[in-house]
């Protein structure tokens, strides 16, 4: 259509897009697919995503500066990397396209008021409390906990809230790590390798990555390892994982949804339906189980069982967005 | 039969061959001369189909033809050993020898073929020693220049072309190489031979042509009706030396020059003491292996005794090469492009790069115009034939050393070591290059000389040591210094 | 080489003797082994002064692939030549651009890496191609153990012994090494240096298609986002394998056996337990050093021999 | 190459307008001026066939170290001299370990790539560091725009013509093309290669130290996972200006327009609206057409000429 845009041109069709890490992982894919989708859902927008095909924060730096020159109507911005985007956010908000943050928290002079994201930490302790239920309250011994790469906050959230509520809840268990597992597939599998070798007492080995999950889950077939696993995300390997019980669980950050959430919020507040309000629009997750997991592949089988798997907790959670938000500055 | 007629070829503006002809016919040996530049690579390339003429036509018994490149021209029976070196230094002698077609046993090359049939050739040529194991690159110059002649003896082929084939070669390797080639010849196999020692050329070949700017001056005429000063005329023209320049009278002065006292080289030298002063020129003969070079390599840096002293221009010996160079040591090597050249390079930037890049004199920055008037000056001295501003790689291979003997004269240094510094230079300007050297030594330099042209050796030295084994076996000075002696102390030492 | 991987092992052995164990020593070795038949068949493009940094793209495109046609209904086994002529042609391929658009592989490889993961990308659509028949031998035997080893290590070797006979006694083999040693020559001398060119790089496609089905074996998976950076690490271990970067000279065992040191030394950090935030430096620096003394070892046998 | 850069801009610029909005160019002229001038910086080692793989992770520690001095109190403008001075030494110690444990530059870099990047995230505690005094003129102004140009573009020009410069008219540049034309003859001139080969190396050194410093003032923070796969961006973009893998042959303003090229491709696809499931396939194919054109054009034009 025509470039020029503008916050409502004549039939009030909108330009809006989204910016991603990468545009070749699960997870990405599940929040650009959502926030599709809800745009889909208005009917009157111009939806486009871009990333770059590997997470690489500069590059999705330029794509997203291209992006708010198309888009001139609203940008959805996730990432990995924060600090990079203050600047370019800025600089597109102050140019009068409104951008709203997902899935990290945004930084302090990037002038984004609105974010949609989990509380990673939180994800975290629920992981943790998940593996007490799978050991005796007594237990003693060591939990080797793994990060794909060093510096990514969503990450590191996580892993704090494993640790320290495994340090809280059962003083005779020693949490090891977090050690770097890399976020390439095989290196990752090499690295859980040699972790599970170095460590072959351990109780449990837990990941923060969606690689983390699928391959402590073929590491625990190829040894016969009698060790807990288990990782984050729903790659459908993972979810594979978890239903055959390999890994006890998997956390799901339920991406999908909060895309949609995002992009859904952002279009009714540049329609004037909404008034957004500031801070951290707290997205939920979800424990995946063997009792649940059906239901989760499901939902991830197409868009549209996605759409309408998410759709009850959809209408409640925008019904007032305002009782799901907390202070910027306690996202994490 | 082998011919060509009215081949014309131009490079850019610069016309290399303007109606060149020959004529190989099986059983001869025609030998091809000219001044550095006259076209005779050209002329060879486009026999051997790595060029293609703009003008003329090849003829192959009779019947025209035209290769697509060297591959197609091997398929009909011609070899050439090329003048720019072509082996592959990485790889082992025997693949070298047959690497155009190499003989497979169960799908894998076969070793013992390559050895079976490259013995023979080896022999002749005086290689049988060389481990056919050993990588190409390891050898020496001349032990490689022989091993492309192998290779091209190993095709079988029935005209054979060697485009200075001697230009590193010591004399015995030499009387080898024409013993191959008559026995070549007799087997009814063409053979062209370019060369710049016009009294070897004289002993080898049946018939002698000569190319002067590009052009026929003499075509095919037999040796015998041919004495050396008509050769001589026909390459020059008029521009011939009417006579050789008497070698001027031997200065010595005193002060400081290059000293070895009792120096040992673990394998390579034995207790050798020699001194050369300012104003002479030393000669350091000896076979190969002998310690000649060795000698030369101490006083270059580019080794160091492991007792004995190396003195130079009155202080150490040198630590480095570079160290010798910012000293005061220009060394011109024989192997001009591996050591002498940057073929990608515009000739005037490799003229200056001892004096500016080298030792680091002149301003940081690049005053263009003076470096080339440098250059120009120097290359002019040399009698050197080409574009300034053209890439030195495509200079004829004698321009080439010009550059090379250019920029060392450019260093102004106090000493000259030089390794075969007229390898592949024509007559004329071997002449002017040895009149530059002479002068040089009358401004007080201190000049060391390899060379395995005798002649240049007992031309230029106004004494030669010699070397055998790692040791002096003597000395032969001014009145004692002939092609006889020298040849027979440097094979059999001084009885 | 070897004796820096020994003294690798055992170093780290002393310190921490369940580094020594044997299974964690097999396992380092399969994970090393997709990197290292990369390595192997990336000596050919070096060894003729040529790069191939499309291997990782084509490794991901292979076991994409292979897990669409397995998916889809054929037989494994049967998909395998499949894969590999596929892998085969696009090295082919890279040869054919690099030669008639005059382009260097650098860029040809980097451009094709690209591409190559980018079909792998839109034919997976994103997503993890697991559907496969597990049950089948290509996965039970191939991407198993036998008598407790990876199959994969013993073809490793195997593949490494015929690379390198292909590479030190065939003709083919003799040709890539002239053209690197020196292309001038190789040229007058009338080698058909475009098709050795492409027959090159087509053989390092064709060994990180073997990589690739081996891995799909393994992980029983297609997976897009597989091997990324794989290339500088194969070309890391095939120099630190003694092939040099200006061409000529080149070996596949010592590649192979570069891959290994490489992997060792990831693996041996583990048991040291190195922070998360100090991995990276660990890495590095025990990188260094190993090749460092790999390097004056090699000195010093040449000077004492 | 300026053929290239202008008819691809132009190009997309006809059907999709938008691109040629100035603010985009200009971001995108931005975006690309890190690796542009690592690029310009890889010039020298890669003329002297020497390849620095380590400006990724040195132009990550010159932002966390810079980050870190600034957060605690350094006035920005005098941490810039620390941060250049740092980087530079870091690519003369390439240079050092190269020359002195003689292993191959790709090797070494490799391994010191992960040695530096490793030493930033320890500095940083593996946190991404942006407590910087934001209102220092260092952020606002040399990561601001001046007039409307972001100030990096002036800079990226003015640093490319003093480097252009040292390349082709100063003895050090001299030095290095005559050591890659030929780097036995070179030691046969008495040049000092040894020196030199630090010394290149440290000039990338100390373009990854401004492209850090620039990224650092414009992104107002430090991250030590910035810049991975940068340098071979940055070696691709000057292969693409003409500078060559074999040594003897660079250019700087070529480098800097080859980054462009390589940026503007990326950007050009957004405004296509590639789905994103092809956006990895079609920029490699971009890639490859537009170097396939630049290539053709030179040939054409030599032939003319
Ligand atoms: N590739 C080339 N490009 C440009 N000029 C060339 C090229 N090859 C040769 N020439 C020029 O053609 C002329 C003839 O060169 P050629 O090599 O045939 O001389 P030559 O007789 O073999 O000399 P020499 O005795 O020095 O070997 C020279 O002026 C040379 O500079
Ligand atoms: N290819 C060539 N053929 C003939 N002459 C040339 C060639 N190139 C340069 N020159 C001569 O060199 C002179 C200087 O040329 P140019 O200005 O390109 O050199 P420069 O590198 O700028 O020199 P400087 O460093 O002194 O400024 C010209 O006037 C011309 O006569
Ligand atoms: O859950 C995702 C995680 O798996 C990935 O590695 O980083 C981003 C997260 O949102
Ligand atoms: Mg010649
Ligand atoms: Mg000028």
């Amino acid at each position: 259509g025509d470039d020029s845009g503008g916050g409502g041109d004549e039939e009030g069709r909108l330009e809006m897009g989204i910016a991603v890490a990468n545009v070749s992982l699960n997870f990405a894919i599940e929040m650009s697919d959502g926030a599709t989708q809800a745009a889909t859902d208005d009917g009157n927008v111009d939806f486009q995503v871009v990333g770059p095909p590997d997470t690489d924060g500069p590059a999705e730096v330029q794509l997203f500066q291209n992006l708010v020159t198309t888009a001139r109507d609203g940008v959805i911005l996730e990432n990995l990397d924060p600090p990079l985007f203050t600047r370019p956010a800025a600089e597109a908000i102050d140019s009068g396209v409104p951008v709203i943050a997902l899935d990290t928290s945004p930084t302090d002079g990037s002038k984004i008021e609105f974010y949609v994201g989990n509380d990673n930490y939180d994800l975290g302790a629920q992981m943790a409390g998940e593996l007490l239920k799978h050991l005796s309250p007594t237990a003693t011994g060591t939990v080797v906990v793994g990060v794909p790469n060093p510096g990514t906050p969503v990450l590191d959230n996580r892993a704090a809230g494993i640790k320290e509520t495994l340090n809280a809840k059962a003083p005779g268990i020693t949490v090891l790590g977090p050690f770097q597992t890399y976020s390439e597939p095989t290196k990752n599998y090499s690295a859980w390798s040699s972790l599970v070798s170095a460590h072959g007492d351990a109780l449990a080995f837990l990941g923060v990555g969606d690689a983390d999950s699928y391959d402590l889950a073929r590491l625990k077939q190829e040894k016969n390892g009698k060790w807990l696993t288990a990782g984050f995300d729903v790659d459908d390997k993972t979810l594979q994982a978890v239903k055959d019980g390999t890994n006890f669980t998997t956390i799901d950050p339920e991406h999908y949804l909060k895309g949609y959430l995002a992009s859904a919020m952002l279009i009714k507040s540049v329609r004037g339906e909404l008034e957004l309000p500031k801070g951290w629009f707290v997205s939920p997750g979800l424990i995946v189980t063997k009792e649940n997991v059906d239901d989760v592949i499901q939902r991830g089988s197409t868009p549209a069982a996605a759409k309408a798997g998410y759709q009850s907790q959809i209408d409640s959670l925008l019904k007032d967005p305002a009782a799901n938000t907390k202070p910027m500055d306690q996202a994490r | 039969m082998l011919r060509a007629a009215g081949l014309v070829k131009h490079y850019g503006g610069v016309t290399a061959l303007d109606g060149g002809d020959i004529e190989l016919r099986d059983g001869e040996i025609h030998a091809l001369v000219g001044e550095n530049g006259a076209g005779k690579s050209t002329l060879v390339k486009i026999l051997c189909g790595v060029v293609t003429p703009d003008a003329g036509a090849v003829t192959l018994d009779d019947a025209p033809v035209r290769f697509a490149g060297p591959r197609a021209a091997a398929a009909r029976g011609i070899a050439i050993v090329a003048q720019e070196l072509s082996l592959f230094p990485d790889l082992t002698v025997a693949e070298n020898l047959f690497i155009a077609d190499l003989p497979r046993r169960y799908g894998l090359l076969s070793l013992a073929t390559m050895e079976r049939r490259a013995a023979p050739v080896l022999a002749d040529l005086g290689l049988a020693e060389v481990p056919t194991r050993a990588t190409a690159g390891e050898l020496s110059l001349a032990d490689r220049q022989l091993l492309e002649v192998s290779r091209a003896l190993l095709t079988g082929p029935r005209v054979l072309i060697l485009d200075e084939p001697t230009s590193a070669l010591p004399a015995a390797a030499v009387d080898r190489l024409h013993a191959v080639l008559r026995r070549v010849a007799a087997r009814g196999i063409a053979v062209l031979y370019i060369s710049h020692f016009l009294q070897e050329v004289r002993r080898v070949a049946d018939r002698i042509s000569v190319l002067r700017d590009g052009r026929p001056a003499l075509r095919g005429v037999p040796t015998a009706e041919l004495g050396l000063d008509d050769l001589v005329r026909a390459m020059l023209g008029d521009a011939a030396p009417a006579h050789r320049p008497a070698a001027r009278r031997h200065r010595p002065r005193s002060g400081p020059g290059v000293t070895l006292t009792d120096v040992d080289v673990p394998g390579r030298l034995a207790g050798v003491s020699l001194s050369v002063a300012p104003g002479e020129i030393v000669g350091i003969a000896g076979l190969e292996g002998a310690g000649h070079l060795a000698v030369l390599d101490l006083v270059c840096g580019l080794g160091r005794p492991a007792a004995g002293r190396v003195g130079l221009l009155g202080g150490p010996g040198p630590r480095s090469f570079r160290d010798a160079v910012r000293r005061g040591v220009a060394f011109v090597p024989g192997d001009r492009k591996r050591f002498g050249l940057m073929l990608d390079q515009p000739v005037w930037e490799n003229a200056t790069a001892v004096r500016w890049l080298g030792i680091g004199a002149g301003p940081w920055w690049r005053r263009g115009r003076e470096l080339r008037a440098r250059a120009e000056t120097n290359l002019r001295r040399m009698r050197f034939r080409g574009d300034m501003y053209g890439l030195a790689g495509e200079l004829s291979g004698g321009n080439q050393q010009k550059v090379v003997f250019a920029k060392w004269l450019d260093a102004g240094s106090a000493v000259i070591v030089l390794d075969d510094p007229t390898r592949g230079v024509d007559v004329g300007a071997r002449g002017e290059m040895h009149e530059i050297v002479r002068e040089l030594a009358d401004d007080g330099r201190v000049v060391l000389l390899a060379s395995t042209d005798l002649a240049e050796l007992t031309e230029l030295c106004h004494r030669v040591v010699v070397l055998r084994r790692g040791a002096v076996v003597g000395e032969l000075s001014a009145g004692e210094l002939t092609e006889q002696r020298l040849s027979t102390a440097i094979n059999a030492g001084f009885a | 080489m070897v004796v820096v991987l020994v003294v690798l092992v055992l170093g780290v052995g002393v310190f921490r003797p369940g580094f020594l164990d044997a299974d964690n020593l097999l396992s380092t070795g399969r994970n090393a082994a997709y990197v290292g038949l990369m390595a192997a068949g990336m000596v050919f493009p070096l060894a003729m002064r040529e790069v191939d940094l499309s291997v990782g793209g084509n490794f991901a495109l292979s076991m994409v692939v292979g897990a669409v046609l397995m998916r889809d209904g054929m037989p494994p086994w049967l998909a395998v030549p499949v894969i590999l002529l596929m892998a085969t042609a696009l090295g082919a391929l890279n040869g054919v651009i690099t030669t008639y658009a005059r382009i260097p592989s650098f860029i040809v490889t980097l451009a094709t890496a690209l591409l190559f993961r980018g079909i792998a990308l839109a034919f997976a659509a994103g997503k993890q191609i697991f559907e496969v028949p597990r049950d089948n031998s290509f996965f039970v035997d191939l991407g198993g153990r036998y008598l407790g080893v990876p199959v994969t290590l013993p073809l490793l070797v195997v593949l490494g012994a015929v690379l390198t006979l292909v590479f030190t006694r065939t003709r083919f083999g003799a040709q890539v090494r002239a053209i690197g040693s020196n292309p001038d020559a190789a040229a007058y001398t009338g080698l058909p240096v475009d098709r050795i060119r492409i027959q090159a790089l087509a053989v390092s496609g064709l060994m990180a298609g073997v990589a690739g089905t081996l891995a799909l074996a393994f992980f029983m998976s297609g997976d897009p986002t597989l091997g990324e950076g794989f290339e500088l690490t194969a070309i890391a271990a095939a120099i630190i394998g003694g092939t040099a970067l200006g061409g000529g000279r080149g070996s596949v065992p010592g590649a192979i056996i570069g891959a290994l040191i490489l992997a060792l030394v990831t693996s041996a950090l583990v048991f040291f337990r190195i922070p998360i935030n100090w991995t990276s430096f660990a890495t590095g620096a025990v990188i260094l050093v190993a090749v460092a003394a790999d390097a004056a070892l090699r000195r010093y046998r040449t000077r004492t021999i």
